[in-house]
């Protein structure tokens, strides 16, 4: 097969995906079938695309020219491999987490979660194997639209609430500040591919450039950069799927991961090094680190506990593609697919605990150990991955992220991640380590464990923390092609 | 004149008062244009804004009560907006040519030619016409599609619904003996529409012309109505006859255009219609003339008709 | 024939008209009238083809020479302008089967085909004709058939809305004759293209200055332009759906294309001072406009009338680009006239469909439509999102060059105008699309209108090509960019 | 000729504009608001053939016994004009007898006051 029309299928496939969804829609078995066959050739897809970067020649496609100059075309390239893969991986494992989850809950609605689910999966490889700015901005809006739906799966007012927050800032933003720091960047080049050292390093006006750095960096607003972090709390009213693939994985990555690209190679390096605004917007993420880990401890609602958490290490890899050296670049992108797999951990435990026992506090889950051993231990692991311990992938990211702190003598930046890591033993440990504790007059009596396929997928996700523990190399050599 | 007439019509309270003020105004724009040289628009403003207007606004009046309440508007703001708009037309006035001056550009570019190749090209002594009919034949295409488009208008808003067996002006016709009028009537309307009838053809050479003809006969017909009732006239020229005959009026027109592109020429040429020139000219003019004629006829009946029907402000009203 | 064209387009409709006034059953008047929208429609599209390939056309009316005949005249502009009105008027009709129009009185339907024909003959005369008094006449066709397509509706207000349209287009007009007056008495012409030749000798005269000043005045009243704009929300809101439809996506256009006729052809910012400072008044308006009505669409509860606004906000973006008049930002305006058509168009229409099963578009009934009506809301949703500017949708290709204008005059207020529209937008389509989206615990039962008439196949049709229209168009742009660049070119050259 | 008398007419004009608009926008009656658009339109006319007279010209019917004529082409716009006006005064008529019916008023301010 050939690598071009791999590329496109993988972008494709998801949305496919939904006419059959929909048509199976009486058969909740067929229909979930569908979802994880999908998954499955996706992933497939992924890795053959993983392949194809070991040939000579990039793999590009152009679908067409939107205006002159202005085309949808796709690129395989590291970074955007690295995302396609955690993504599509991890799509499979959280259709088997859904599976058990909503009907373990017996949701209303699920062949609408399912499609508007592949279409969101859609708008993640279309961002992940953009070629361009205009591609990316595309799917990026699409992805914004798509999990609309699935925020507000409630129906309720809270949901109307936290859709209304979530859309606001993410269209918001986007329209406000992205599209013009797109338009201005095209008028000022007339490109928007992405181009290694950037395009925009010819142009001798810090000034604007600054001006533009700022646009794009709060214009990605899925990368929650403060302020413009507000919406991913408010998306916490989905269902715990959602909030585990979407809002600790695919769209938050999506933000950030746009960011890098931005950074990467729109400014690029030097440019990004000689600007003032740099330092500011990496203070700014300094502190975010540091006000949204301290947000999160006083969070009793796990859910947000873990969505402030998710805040804290966006921050983590903003720092490092506004860095944009080498070091950092590379702890970012590694940050990527470590963050991924514990969040999601964490927010299947989170899940699992509610489908289980119907608690959402934390206060609540004193002496859970007992009866949930599986989910707790996972907790556990998904937390070490967060704060950066072994036997967790996070470890090695973090450790590059703090390198190159250091060999960019930005030691304030050096503060935050230590002091965000301490704070995260605080609030995220305290968890697992709480609950199995003994305690008198055990509270919860005759709790089970959640449904084999969620628990299951827990199992999936923890192993690969401890995986990317062990073996972090072909990670490394993916993101240094 | 004209400005102390249209202050006391501003003023005036009852409606009655005017209504006939504005036809006393009308008339009177009629004499200006006289005078101005404008014979053909004299004509057709005395039927149209002595006339047809006021009668229909009569008639209007007659469902919606003569008397009105006195509104007022923040007089300020119109003030200002007066104050703008009329500064703006006097400072306006002061770039313009003077009154009357034969060397003004209105003069020099596009009229020459009319004025003295009119005669040869058309063939036909009154300027007006052979403008109207012939030069911009197509705006008086447009103009004839615009009383078509009224037409369809005033029927789609008052057309259709309940009929009633007897309509109320009928029976105040008939309560009331005019039996003087009658007669009288009886010998005035055949010379109006014979009247009509010499306007209509008699446009080529004195003032006149579709148009004016089509409003005079309609008159006629609404002068018979007035005496023997809507009825008895309905029976003679139904309403069905009167719109299949004002979309006849358009059609008759338009397809003098088509004609001549089937020939090859141009939409609305005349030179096709017949080998010789001006005897193309005239025919076509003849044609659309007529054409205008009858729409104009039918639609303005039309209008009569419908307005009647509701007269007391029943009817058609669903 | 084909030489032809050019009046077969404006004389179809024209003489279809009382054709179909003499037919008198409905359902047939709608066929005929759908056959002639459809063959005015592709004599527009031989049209286009013609002065692409071939240049503009010069049609001489009755065989006169211009200027002492009217001509008609057919630049890639005009061509342009007549694909727009008659494709949506095509398309609306299709939409408008008898048994489609249940806001109207069932023994006013066949009335309402000929109205809608001699509206839409009227608006293809304006955009056709190079006479500035042949302008007046078929803008008062267009009008007076306007006027009646509103009062149609059964619901009162609509009479009162057409009543008070009519005073202000009658005004309206008028001002413009009075304009034309004063051209033609300065210059003795009433040839467009013959003025544009004489009028700059005299570029300084009062009268030209006024005749200005009353022309985009009365045009101004036309297309709804901020602070003139109180008929609209009116008029839209209580004229039968389908009309709504058939008026956002064609009769505004027909004015914006008035003023770009005006502003840079007959009268030229290169020769004239005043026309310059008209276009900074321009500017500023269509900026307000944006802003403005957007901010009032979003306090509407009345979804028509939510539209309505949004009317008013996006003419004020084509205003804008007339306002920069530069090459981009007149191009904008010249897509944004395509592209608004296509999403106004599709989405009243989506409206009308709604209001067709639902009996009513008010919003207590249109709690948990997604539910009841999945398909319609999705193309609700594209409409939307075309509205909005999303990628990918027809909107935002018109977004994309205004910005760009505005950015290549430095002028960073207004990008932040355009954008803050967009966002505007975004609100107070989310606030319509949030409505229908949740389920209301009360109404979510309440499944009882469902009992009314089936929509029609055609409406469906009529509403997906243009809803996919505005997907496709935001995607393969090459038509609409292509002709709004010729346009644009020959705008500012002859300038 | 004197600014004072060559100008006149159109101050005239003007005038009649002014008290037509004023009419319109002033009266609540909506007869009235139309015969005050009939004399704003009726202006504009007046305006119009103004223009086209020349001084000492005759009506422009070709005559051998006269060399200057007016010029017929406002006359031929007007006669245009004059025919809208009716159309658009007799369809304003038929919505007043709708408004009427349904509204039972004619007022600005009653119709207003309804559909509050």
């Amino acid at each position: 097969m050939e690598y071009s029309l791999a590329l496109q299928i993988l972008i494709l496939l998801p949305v496919l995906l939904v006419p059959a969804i929909v048509l199976t829609k009486n058969s909740p078995n067929m229909r979930e079938a569908v979802s994880l066959a999908g998954g499955v050739v996706l992933l497939c897809l992924a890795i053959f695309c993983y392949q194809s970067l070991a040939s000579e020649q990039p793999t590009q496609v152009t679908w067409l020219e939107i205006l002159p100059g202005l085309s949808l075309s796709f690129l395989i390239e590291p970074y955007g491999v690295l995302f396609a893969l955690v993504a599509s991986f991890l799509w499979i494992v959280t259709t088997l987490y859904a599976i058990g989850y909503m009907r373990g809950h017996n949701e209303s609605n699920q062949t609408r979660f399912y499609a508007c689910f592949a279409i969101a999966i859609t708008g993640v490889m279309g961002v992940a194997m953009a070629e361009n700015l205009f591609t990316l901005f595309l799917f990026y809006e699409l992805l914004t639209l798509s999990t609309y739906p699935l925020v507000t799966h409630a129906g309720n007012d809270k949901a109307k609430t936290g859709g209304r927050i979530y859309l606001s800032i993410l269209l918001g933003t986007s329209i406000l500040l992205l599209l013009p720091a797109i338009i201005i960047t095209w008028s000022l080049t007339g490109t928007l591919s992405f181009q290694q050292g950037g395009i925009l390093s010819q142009l001798d006006s810090p000034v604007l450039t600054s001006v533009l750095l700022v646009l794009f960096v709060f214009g990605i607003g899925k990368a929650a950069l403060m302020p413009v972090h507000r919406w991913l709390p408010a998306a916490m009213v989905a269902p715990t799927p959602v909030s585990a693939l979407l809002h600790a994985v695919a769209v938050v990555k999506a933000g950030v991961f746009s960011l890098l690209k931005v950074c990467g190679f729109i400014f690029g390096g030097d440019l990004l090094a000689s600007l003032d605004v740099t330092q500011w917007l990496l203070y700014l993420a300094g502190v975010t680190i540091i006000i949204s880990s301290l947000i999160a401890m006083r969070q009793d609602n796990l859910k947000a506990r873990l969505a402030y958490s998710t805040v804290s290490q966006l921050s983590y890899i903003t720092l490092g593609a506004l860095l944009a050296t080498s070091l950092s670049l590379t702890g970012g992108a590694m940050h990527i697919a470590m963050h991924a797999f514990g969040k999601i951990t964490l927010f299947f435990c989170a899940g699992a605990i509610y489908v289980a026992c119907h608690k959402t506090q934390v206060s609540e889950l004193r002496g859970l150990g007992k009866q949930m051993p599986v989910t707790m231990v996972a907790f556990f692991i998904g937390s070490l991955s967060i704060i950066g311990l072994p036997p967790a992938g996070g470890t090695w990211s973090k450790w590059y992220l703090v390198m190159s702190t250091i060999d960019a003598s930005q030691w304030f930046l050096l503060v935050a991640l230590m002091l965000s890591s301490l704070l995260n033993i605080v609030y995220l440990l305290s968890i697992p380590v709480q609950a199995f504790m003994p305690v008198k007059n055990n509270p919860v009596q005759g709790i089970k464990e959640a449904p084999l396929f969620s628990l299951g997928a827990i199992v999936v996700t923890s192993l690969g923390c401890i995986w990317l523990f062990v073996q972090p190399q072909w990670l490394l050599d993916l993101i240094q092609q | 004149m004209l400005i102390v007439v249209a202050c006391f019509i501003a003023r005036s309270k009852d409606l009655m008062v005017t209504v006939i003020l504005f036809s006393i105004y009308g008339l009177l724009c009629a004499s200006f244009f006289m005078l101005m040289d404008a014979v053909d628009v004299a004509f057709t403003e005395a039927a149209v804004g002595a006339g047809i207007s006021p009668l229909l606004m009569l008639i209007t009046l007659a469902s919606v009560g003569r008397f009105q309440q006195a509104g007022r508007y923040p007089v300020v703001l119109i003030g200002f907006i007066g104050a703008v708009l009329g500064g703006l037309l006097v400072w306006a006035t002061l770039g313009m040519p003077m009154f009357g001056d034969a060397l003004a550009p209105v003069h020099q570019h596009v009229a020459p030619r009319y004025i003295e190749e009119s005669g040869v090209e058309v063939g036909v002594p009154n300027i007006v016409t052979s403008v109207l009919a012939s030069y911009r034949a197509f705006d008086t295409l447009g103009e004839v599609v615009v009383i078509f488009t009224a037409g369809v208008g005033v029927l789609s808003l008052l057309g259709g619904g309940s009929y009633q067996k007897r309509f109320l002006i009928d029976r105040i016709i008939d309560r009331e003996e005019h039996k003087i009028l009658r007669v009288v009537s009886k010998i005035l309307i055949p010379p109006i529409l014979l009247f009509a009838l010499y306007v209509q053809f008699h446009g080529d050479y004195g003032p006149g012309g579709g148009f004016q003809a089509g409003v005079i006969f309609a008159a006629g017909v609404v002068l018979y109505t007035l005496f023997f009732g809507l009825k008895v006239v309905q029976q003679v020229i139904s309403e069905m006859s009167v719109r299949v005959l004002a979309a006849l009026g358009v059609l008759l027109y338009g397809c003098v255009g088509l004609v001549s592109l089937l020939k090859g020429h141009n939409y609305l040429d005349y030179y096709a219609l017949a080998a010789n020139p001006k005897t193309g000219q005239h025919l076509g003019i003849l044609v659309i003339e007529l054409g205008v004629g009858i729409t104009v006829a039918s639609v303005m009946i039309l209008f009569f008709y419908t307005f009647a029907r509701n007269f007391g402000g029943r009817g058609a009203v669903s | 024939m084909f030489s032809h064209l050019a009046i077969l387009q404006v004389v179809v409709p024209l003489m279809g008209a009382p054709a179909c006034f003499m037919l008198g059953k409905a359902r047939l008047t709608w066929l005929m009238s759908l056959l002639i929208s459809v063959v005015t429609c592709a004599i527009s599209i031989g049209l286009l083809l013609q002065v692409y390939q071939q240049g503009p056309i010069s049609y001489a009316l009755g065989g006169w020479q211009a200027p002492w005949g009217i001509e008609y005249r057919i630049d890639i502009i005009n061509a342009y302008m007549l694909l727009i009105v008659s494709a949506m008027g095509a398309l609306v009709l299709l939409a408008a089967k008898d048994t489609a129009l249940t806001d109207i009185d069932e023994h006013r339907r066949p009335l309402f085909y000929v109205a809608y024909l001699l509206c839409l003959a009227g608006l293809l005369g304006i955009a056709a004709t190079g006479d500035a008094f042949n302008v007046f006449v078929f803008l008062e066709i267009s009008s007076l058939s306007m006027y009646c397509l509103i009062a149609l509706n059964k619901d009162r207000r609509a009479l009162w809305a057409a009543f008070r349209y009519l005073i202000v287009g009658t005004i309206g007009a008028t001002f413009i004759l009075i304009g034309i007056g004063y051209l033609y008495m300065m210059t003795g012409t009433l040839n467009m293209q013959d003025l544009a030749q004489r009028l700059p000798a005299i570029a300084d005269n009062n009268a030209v200055i006024s005749a200005y000043a009353f022309i985009m005045v009365g045009v101004g009243l036309k297309l709804a332009l901020f602070p003139l704009h109180y008929w609209l929300p009116n008029a839209y809101t209580h004229a039968p759906n389908l009309v709504t439809a058939f008026l956002a996506a064609t009769a505004t256009k027909v004015a914006v294309y008035l003023v770009i006729r005006f502003n840079f052809f007959v009268f030229s910012p290169s020769w004239a001072d005043f026309i310059q400072l008209g276009n900074h008044v321009l500017l500023i308006l269509g900026s307000v406009a944006v802003l403005w009505a957007s901010w009032i669409a979003i306090r509407q509860t009345d979804i028509k009338r939510l539209l309505a606004y949004s009317s008013v906000a996006q003419i004020g973006y084509m205003v804008m680009g007339i306002g920069m008049s530069s090459l981009l930002s007149l191009q904008a305006s010249l897509l944004h006239l395509f592209n608004h058509a296509l999403m106004k168009g599709g989405l009243f229409l989506v409206l009308a469909t709604i209001a067709l099963r639902l009996g009513s578009v008010d919003t207590s009934q249109l709690r948990g439509l997604a539910q009841r009506m999945p398909l319609t809301f999705w193309a609700f949703v594209i409409g939307g999102l075309s509205l909005i500017g999303m990628p990918a949708t027809a909107g935002f290709i018109s977004k994309w060059y205004l910005v760009q204008a505005a950015i290549e005059q430095q002028s960073w207020l207004l990008v932040a105008v355009v954008l803050a529209g967009s966002a505007l937008a975004a609100i107070y389509v989310w606030k319509v699309v949030e409505v229908f989206w949740f389920t209301d615990k009360n109404t979510a039962s309440n499944t009882r209108h469902l009992s009314q008439p089936q929509v029609p196949v055609t409406m469906s049709i009529a509403m997906w090509l243009l809803i996919i229209a505005n997907v496709y168009f935001g995607i393969d742009t090459r038509l609409p960019v292509t002709l709004s660049e010729m346009g644009a070119q020959l705008l500012s050259g002859a300038s | 000729m004197s600014l004072m008398s060559g100008l006149f007419n159109y101050w005239a004009v003007a005038a009649l504009l002014l008290i037509g608009l004023g009419i319109v926008v002033w009266q609540g009656n909506l007869i009235k608001k139309l015969v005050g658009l009939s004399i704003f339109q009726t202006a504009v006319f007046i305006f119009y053939i103004s223009v086209g007279k020349v001084a000492g010209g005759t009506a422009p019917i070709l005559d051998d016994s006269y060399s200057q004529y007016s010029n017929p082409l406002p006359h031929v716009l007007i006669l245009t004009a004059i025919v809208v006006g009716i159309a658009t005064t007799a369809l304003a008529l038929a919505l007043v007898i709708r408004i009427k019916a349904s509204y039972g008023s004619v007022e600005e301010s009653d119709i207003n006051g309804q559909d509050k």
